[in-house]
């Protein structure tokens, strides 16, 4: 800005009209990315034969439809300052359990809502472990991580677990309105969880508390039970993806989601969710989990040599987020 | 004395804009060697801004500093270091889990090939120690020592770099009256020396007391420049910051009182193991005073659930709060401001409106659920035209904000409280200006008429004295002494905040 | 007394599982102490060799995750006073030759791998469908070396029974399991809306599950679908149960039980009776179906 | 100033006495992570058969050889308050390149030199782009952890590289005075960074940027190179851990070292690392290290079943640090 020097007499004092340019400007900054994505997409469909078509645009969506849930509520736990590994781990278990339990009781129904108890119920050890015992998250949910893991070889034998009740199926591979389910979930997942975190004191308090804990505290936050909420629901929302990856593939394997928890995060902060607590913005995970599913998609479709996509991967992680920075700079400064 | 007429330090033309914000305007000024220079301006006016120009941190936009005639080119703190500037910030820079001594020697431990002489450290840092009067355990480590003596060590480190130029950013507001002192004798003893220093405070009989010469600043202009402050008076000064006049800072007037509304009887906490009781009525003003460590913050803590009650009874007009639960206190009506913004006021990423509407949102939720955006827009801007806290908007990030505005902002937290009864503000003008205060100050007799029953911690007797209409004094963990507004003097009170056997231990000390 | 260890490069899958199962057996039966242990790369293998020789076993029967680390192994049991057998994977020397000193009981993953692609080229003819107008997925994971070889298999065995090559269409998975096969697949199927039929091989039966599943969601079911996995494992069990079929045709059975059990056994006489095993014995692998897979499974014992 | 010099009389100075015992807490609560050790290692000895053994002891050390060389400078990383992720990946980079560079050359020598040269590179590339352009270290050596893992790969065709030059071998398995290099290595690394720590100008500052990068920088400490420089140490260290580890496998392997880094890290967070930054003990990092290895070849003595030990690293993990974490809160108080 060089303004001349008149603003600087009354510098503070904005103009309805500055403050209304500042506002502007904000806002231009908050959907950078978005602008980025699109102009991935745009290129993209104009160069990558297959790309732009309704199967492959469908097929990219129910590729980042596990991961796209999940860092919705992964969002609300970077935001508060937290972490959590333990996912990856919490989808295999709850895609496991579901298949059992279903097998064992016959209703595809008490199998899912067992599933989704249990991913809440780690989810809540997760959250009371680290607000009332006060144990760093990464090394709780680390240890979750692999206690969980254990649990599902443990209830499967290490054995894919087939269900034998079909009407399982639908909720992977039904379609509604032309795109699968888990699509919907997923769609409803972003939905439900930006309104939480924009439009609700639930919402308001997570990032209050990523921004300082201790301030938050004593403006009457109820810190812990807010912490313990965004685990119990992060749990929860991973045995959901579990139940939908167990449906998709037609077994609970014990083996999947390896690696999950770091393809979420890194979706996430692609979006700009800080690790440091206190910023997030739902369109910026759905813009982040979108580039992530692009970006593999595209290399596929144009037969990228395995090996080389390895480069790709770590080369688009760096440059995006190099642009979000060069952004908050230029903010910051 | 090396007063020469030429300046040593001199400031051209600087302006500096941030988004939003044009933090200083084509703002220029001089300091001799061997002179105290007063910064002076209300908050937000510019003064850190200027210091971090100063000291490296900041590239200004426009203007240049110029030291002994020659133009300086800062890109980095150490640039400025190694051109013989030390600034002293407003916010503490130090590093908790290090000794005193290699705070001290941060980015400069004496190496012997290449391995750190702790020795020849740690006698060299005690010499030094000595040498200026200060006593600091070289080995202590820093989140072991309370907030005045980490300022200590910042103050030293800055003085210990022998730089030419030292710039000190309100050294003094959590300095208690002793180290203060301690404080300005270094800072007369430098100025014997011939450096060239610039003096940040809000307290104007500190700028009285240790200047020579001030300027001062408004909204990022320079509006005044005195080269000797010889028959300036009080009044000119704050006339000049605040662009009006005001006659009597404190500005109070008798109210009527009501039934006792908050009443506490026999609370302790872990810091504070003896208990603790009084009472405050329906609009009654009461002054807690005391030392540094007096126990004060704490047990308010306590009473507000912040920290653990281990016994007695906290009661809002008659109904009994929850120990250790925050939220029920809130609900109750009782709440409290902390004294340290930063680390327990503000949530520094989240905008002016958030910090403001954090607690009172809960009594405008739609559905119970949902945040009133429309109610929230409204509440942050009433009080940001009322407390006239300077922002660009009100989805500024507050941590932007200078740190008095910073505090206006915390305050009207509590004022969006519907259904406010008790209010607890512990050091509520710390740092902030004369204009300020005096509207910080309304702003709580405002409240008091209101009805609300107000507490207000101080380690500043005048404001103790000019604001309450009741003086609690505290020493070591206890209640010593009460007195009626007419009846306490700074005399009493002082003596009544003071361990037995004081006189004897201060002199044995000083 | 004797004690064996039985080293399995990822004991989490279910083949290794079912391999120390049948292990344990033997040890109940002939009365030694079984000692098992995972390690999944070449770091922790040489832990494993050090921890079994601080327990006083005497030999150890091992599925190396890298058949390249031969020389290392070999040295390492020779200066622990450990004897060695090899189970699944042969070990290789430098140049990429099988070290012939060890005794060796296994499957050739190359073998297999022709199976499978001899399987898929009988069930086309069988349907006949054209080869111009079928797709095949290879469900790859290169960075696995057997991966590698069994796939290549396939696709040699294909070709040799005339399926044009152009129409391998490779769809690499990024981690070996369900969901990552069902992405490639996905993936491969939108790049080649050419072909009415597609058939789909991999590393085992869950990189094919997933192109199976990958197909149906694209309407290539049972009809159009031929998949065969490597292993018999549960989830290509799962698949044969279904009340309907589906594009999951078969599966090459491999033994899990004579891998654990005889390599055990011989391990033993090889220790107390000094009784040299075979130096090689190759095991094959049987194609399963739908129809044919309660049977075989009950002919081999499991 | 209206006040006699009052203030004089609060009551901080402490007695002789009460600062003797004070330090002597301070040393207490320091060593006392070795402390469990010792115990946990007492009670292994006496129940589990073959422990207390010098060739199981040897094994063990050996066991942790990798990783304890790396722990060392990770817990340079963790107390700066940086983060890497990289180091798995440039182990394996480092081997599959030491092997092919010896093979072309004929030189071990050579081999060796070029790796170490190139885990240096990785190392300051992560540097620089942390320090320099102010990208999040996850995401920076998340993006550097794919891109060399894809390096490796490419380099080696995906195939282990086998070494022909047999001296090569030595580096892995000759013994000193009764142990085994990579072990006398490891120890070194102990040494040499233990002294860095706590002895020279580099440790006290690397301390200090971790505990307040502000207030570091501000005094003038050159805070980007110095996390530069160790991040580029770190790289060096980890592609010396890739050598001795191709070193050992006889071959240069380009999937190993995969979920090494999370092993390292939590070794060092066992070991009382802050990953807040500003705290770290040499001590505490070779204990934490310690702990780690002699849980898992405790387990594999005892024969104890995958799947449940699974459960049983999870749940140490969490013992340890809550164990930890009631001394620390023992001591804020
Ligand atoms: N990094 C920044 N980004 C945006 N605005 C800033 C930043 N730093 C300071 N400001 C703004 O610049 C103005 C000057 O701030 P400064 O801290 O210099 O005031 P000050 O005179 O020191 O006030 P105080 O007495 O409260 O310390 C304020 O309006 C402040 O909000
Ligand atoms: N100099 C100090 N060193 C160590 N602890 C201190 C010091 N000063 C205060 N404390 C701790 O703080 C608690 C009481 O101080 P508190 O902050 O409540 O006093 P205060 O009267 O509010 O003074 P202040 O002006 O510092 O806020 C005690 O528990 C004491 O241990
Ligand atoms: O890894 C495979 C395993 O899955 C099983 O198929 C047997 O052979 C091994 O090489
Ligand atoms: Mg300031
Ligand atoms: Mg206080």
């Amino acid at each position: 800005m060089t303004e001349p020097n008149a603003a600087a007499i009354v510098p503070q004092r904005d103009t309805r009209e500055e403050r209304r340019r500042a506002l502007l400007w904000q806002i231009v900054d908050d959907y950078s990315l978005i602008g980025i994505f699109v102009v991935l997409f745009v290129v993209l469909s104009a160069t990558v034969r297959y790309f732009f078509s309704w199967d492959n645009v469908v097929g990219l969506a129910l590729s980042v439809s596990q991961i796209g849930m999940v860092a919705c509520t992964m969002m609300f736990c970077l935001a508060s300052r937290d972490f959590d590994l333990s996912v990856g781990s919490t989808v295999a278990f709850a895609g496991v359990l579901c298949a059992i339990v279903s097998n064992a009781t016959g209703s595809v129904a008490i199998g899912v809502a067992v599933s989704l108890a249990a991913g809440a119920l780690v989810g809540f050890v997760n959250g009371a472990v680290i607000a009332k015992l006060k144990i760093n998250a990464l090394i709780t949910t680390l240890a979750t991580m692999e206690i969980v893991r254990g649990l599902a070889f443990i209830a499967s034998h290490g054995q894919a677990v087939g269900v034998t009740n079909e009407s399982f199926f639908a909720l992977g591979s039904a379609e509604f309105i032309g795109l699968p389910v888990p699509v919907w979930v997923t769609l409803a997942c972003f939905v439900v969880f930006g309104v939480l975190l924009n439009k609700t004191a639930y919402g308001r308090n997570t990032l209050a508390i990523g921004g300082n804990p201790d301030a938050a505290r004593l403006a009457g936050v109820a810190v812990d039970r807010v912490r313990i909420a965004i685990f119990l629901i992060q749990g929860l929302i991973a045995a959901l993806a579990g139940v939908i990856l167990a449906s998709r593939i037609t077994s609970g394997q014990p083996n999947s989601g390896e690696g999950f928890e770091l393809n979420v995060i890194s979706a996430c902060v692609l979006g700009g969710v800080s690790l440091m607590g206190g910023r997030a913005s739902i369109s910026g995970v759905l813009v982040g989990v979108l580039i992530m599913g692009t970006v593999q998609n595209a290399m596929s479709l144009m037969n990228i040599d395995t090996f080389y996509q390895y480069l790709v991967r770590g080369g688009i992680l760096l440059v995006a987020v190099l642009v979000d920075q060069l952004k908050n700079r230029r903010q910051s400064r | 004395m090396t007063t020469s007429g030429s300046p040593r330090l001199e400031f051209r033309h600087i302006g500096k804009t941030f988004p939003g914000v044009r933090a200083l305007g084509d703002v220029g000024f001089q300091v001799r060697a061997g002179s105290v220079h007063g910064l002076l301006g209300e908050n937000g006016a510019g003064k850190s801004t200027m210091m971090k120009i100063l000291g490296g941190e900041y590239i200004p936009d426009e203007g240049e500093v110029a030291i002994d005639g020659q133009v300086q080119h800062f890109r980095s703190a150490a640039d400025a270091i190694a051109a013989g500037v030390a600034v002293i910030h407003q916010e503490l820079q130090y590093v908790p889990e290090l000794s005193v001594m290699e705070n001290l020697l941060l980015g400069r431990l004496p190496t012997r090939f290449g391995f750190v002489d702790r020795r020849r450290a740690l006698a060299w840092t005690r010499e030094r120690l000595d040498a200026l009067g200060v006593d600091l355990d070289p080995r202590a480590r820093l989140k072991q020592l309370s907030i005045g003596q980490r300022q200590m060590v910042e103050i030293v480190k800055a003085i210990l770099r022998d730089a030419t130029i030292l710039a000190l950013d309100e050294p003094t507001s959590s300095l208690s009256h002793r180290e203060t002192d301690v404080l300005f004798r270094l800072v007369r003893d430098l100025r014997a020396q011939g450096k060239a220093m610039i003096y940040i405070s809000h307290r104007l009989d500190e700028i009285f007391e240790l200047c020579d010469a001030a300027t001062i600043f408004r909204d990022g202009r320079k509006v005044a420049d005195f080269d000797t402050l010889e028959g300036v008076t009080r009044d000119t000064l704050v006339q000049r910051m605040v662009g009006r006049e005001i006659d009597d800072i404190f500005g109070y007037t008798p109210r009527a009182q009501g039934d006792v509304r908050l009443s506490v009887k026999g609370v302790a906490g872990r810091a504070v193991p003896l208990p603790v009781s009084f009472d405050v009525r329906a609009g009654e003003i009461v002054g807690f005073f005391g030392l540094v460590g007096a126990g004060r913050s704490e047990i308010m803590r306590v009473i507000y659930g912040a920290d653990r009650r281990t016994s007695g009874e906290v009661l809002v007009d008659g109904k009994p709060i929850r120990p250790s639960h925050v939220r029920d206190a809130i609900r109750h009506g009782l709440v409290f401001c902390p004294e340290d913004r930063k680390e327990e006021g503000i949530i520094g990423v989240r905008s002016v409106s958030e910090n403001i509407n954090i607690s009172a949102r809960r009594n405008h939720l739609v559905a119970g659920l949902f945040v009133n955006d429309r109610n929230e827009a409204r509440t942050a801007d009433t009080y940001i035209d009322r407390l006239r806290i300077r922002t660009p908007h009100r989805r500024q990030e507050i941590r932007l904000l200078s740190g008095g505005n910073q505090q206006k902002a915390v305050l009207s937290r509590w004022l969006a409280e519907k259904d406010l009864r008790v209010l607890i503000v512990d050091e509520p003008t710390r740092g902030i200006d004369v204009g300020a205060k005096n509207e910080i100050y309304n702003v709580l007799y405002e409240l008091a008429a209101r009805g609300v029953a107000v507490v207000m911690i101080s380690s500043e007797l005048p404001e103790v004295l000019g604001v309450s209409d009741r003086i609690v004094t505290m020493c070591r963990g206890r209640i010593t002494a009460q007195f009626d507004r007419a009846s306490a003097t700074e005399e009493n009170v002082l003596a009544a905040a003071l361990p037995e056997g004081a006189g004897s231990t201060a002199i044995r000390n000083a | 007394d004797v004690k064996i260890g039985f080293v399995v490069k990822q004991p989490e899958e279910p083949w290794f599982q079912d391999e120390w199962k049948y292990a344990e057996q033997a040890a109940k039966e002939k009365g030694f102490t079984l000692v098992k242990i995972g390690a999944p790369d070449g770091g922790q293998v040489l832990t494993t060799i050090d921890n079994l020789k601080a327990q006083h076993a005497q030999g150890f029967i091992i599925c190396t995750p890298d058949v390249k680390l031969g020389p290392s192994i070999v040295a390492k049991a020779k200066a622990d006073g450990l004897k060695l057998m090899t189970v699944d994977d042969r070990l290789v020397d430098g140049s990429g030759n099988p070290i012939e000193s060890v005794p060796h009981m296994g499957i050739s993953a190359t073998k297999i791998g022709e199976q499978v692609g001899q399987a898929i080229a009988d069930e086309m003819k069988k349907r006949g469908w054209k080869p111009e107008e079928t797709g095949a997925l290879r469900i790859s994971y290169d960075q696995l070396p057997t991966a590698k070889e069994r796939t290549d298999g396939a696709i040699a065995a294909l070709t040799a029974a005339g399926f044009p090559k152009d129409n391998v269409v490779n769809a690499p998975q990024a981690k070996t399991d369900t969901e990552n096969a069902f992405n490639a697949a996905n993936i491969a199927i939108t790049q080649n809306p050419k072909y009415k039929h597609w058939v789909a091989f991999g590393l085992n039966d869950e990189a094919v599950l997933g192109a199976v599943r990958a197909a149906e969601g694209r309407n290539f079911r049972a009809d159009d679908m031929i998949g065969v996995g490597i292993g018999g494992s549960q989830s290509a069990l799962n698949e044969f149960e279904k009340a309907q079929p589906t594009g999951f045709f078969g599966s090459v059975l491999i033994s899990p039980k004579r891998h654990g059990y005889e390599t055990s056994v011989n391990m033993y006489e090889w220790i107390k009776n000094g009784k040299a095993p075979p130096q090689l014995t190759l095991t094959t692998g049987k194609l399963i179906t739908r129809d044919n897979a309660a049977e075989v499974r009950k002919e081999m014992g499991l």
